[in-house]
């Protein structure tokens, strides 16, 4: 299931879907959150701007390519859009499998990609109001790499 | 026709999210960035960013892909989100 | 926080709790569950012995080592013992950090050494009523391997 | 004294869940592990196994630590938890 979305989503709804199948035996989810400092400014809001659909068929295709390496039995991505406060979540990946293996790995991979393929765009608002757009992290793209060298 | 988009900082610095431009004269992706880097020293600018990502009919893509009319085109900066 | 106990957890609480400092930009949670089919049995029911004193320490000893290799801003584990149910939940591990990578690597870290270093064992009941331990999988030695080869 | 425990296969098989040894003739866990062998047929075929597993103090070790009076000594199979 995918999802983008101004509204909050709840982690335990999002949990619990994924734990109903009988043959489930590991869930890993990941949560992003809205932190007070980034890249060293206070943060006040934080706005994510994105690109209507294709924000959809890029996080589809990326749970489409982690469902073609990994054994998944079922698989959540949320990402809001918007306006959105200090504290809050931003996006939720959750796998269901049934070893662990197979969810770490997902989880990380969609995360990763999500990073640096999705059109979403973040714009922070600090303590003394000015807005600026959050620069891309160089980690970020490093972190695709694990995926490519095997 | 080919559509054309423009997001987050890259829009700001355009003052522009989206306009058309002919299919004829823009028959790939480069030269289509060719077309509005010609506008003037702010488009040839913001257009020359090395980071700059572009997306041909919502797929991420470079910039020697072919574009045909009813094409949709998006020019924007390194992604951030998650 | 390290818990050993019969009590079934409650994932909602954990998360949460792992979420309220405002330096957390990162969660992931990890959570095993009771399958219907393990190692090609019908599991009934699944029975969890321990060993009281060491479990409690040798977890603590797992969740230091985590926190002297990553960035660690909070970590939750659960383990549950004595007899649970198809679809019940058996251990939780949580991590709290300011950026993914941390996460993801100290909560299945913490996960591969308890599955080979804290002294619990499995006995399941299939669905004709017999009762068997639980084999070690040799996969689970394999997975320490990535943590040392580094 | 040495506490000696044993725990799930290996505590079934033996069909012994704790027992004590004098400390003198136990001065490492292989003397303990060859006085525990010695017993009968049963007691050495079950401590053989290849996969047991040894914590000395709740500490997973291997077989040539040394033991002192008042030490716990644990004898199990490869653990299955998580």
């Amino acid at each position: 299931m995918i999802k983008v979305q101004s509204e909050d989503f709840n982690q335990q709804v999002e949990y619990n879907r994924l734990r109903k199948d009988p043959s489930v035996g590991a869930v890993v989810t990941f949560s992003g959150l809205v932190r007070d400092i980034n890249q060293g400014e206070q943060v006040s809001t934080l706005t994510l701007e994105h690109y209507p659909g294709m924000t959809e068929s890029s996080l589809a295709e990326i749970v489409k390519q982690a469902e073609s390496r990994w054994n998944i039995i079922d698989c959540t991505v949320i990402h809001r859009i918007g306006e959105l406060q200090l504290l809050d979540q931003i996006v939720f990946v959750g796998i269901a499998s049934l070893h662990r293996q197979d969810a770490f790995a997902a989880c990380e991979f969609i995360m990763d990609y999500l990073k640096t393929q999705a059109p979403f765009w973040k714009k922070e608002t600090n303590a003394q109001q000015q807005s600026y757009w959050v620069d891309a992290r160089d980690s970020d793209q490093e972190a695709l790499n694990k995926w490519t060298d095997k | 026709m080919i559509k054309v988009l423009f997001f987050a900082q890259i829009r700001d610095q355009l003052a522009t999210s989206e306009l058309q431009m002919a299919s004829d004269e823009n028959s790939s992706v480069q030269a289509l960035l060719s077309n509005l880097k010609a506008r003037d020293d702010k488009w040839n600018r913001v257009l020359s960013n090395t980071r700059l990502m572009v997306a041909v009919n919502q797929t991420i893509c470079n910039d020697n892909v072919d574009l045909h009319s009813g094409d949709e085109v998006a020019f924007f900066p390194p992604v951030t989100g998650g």
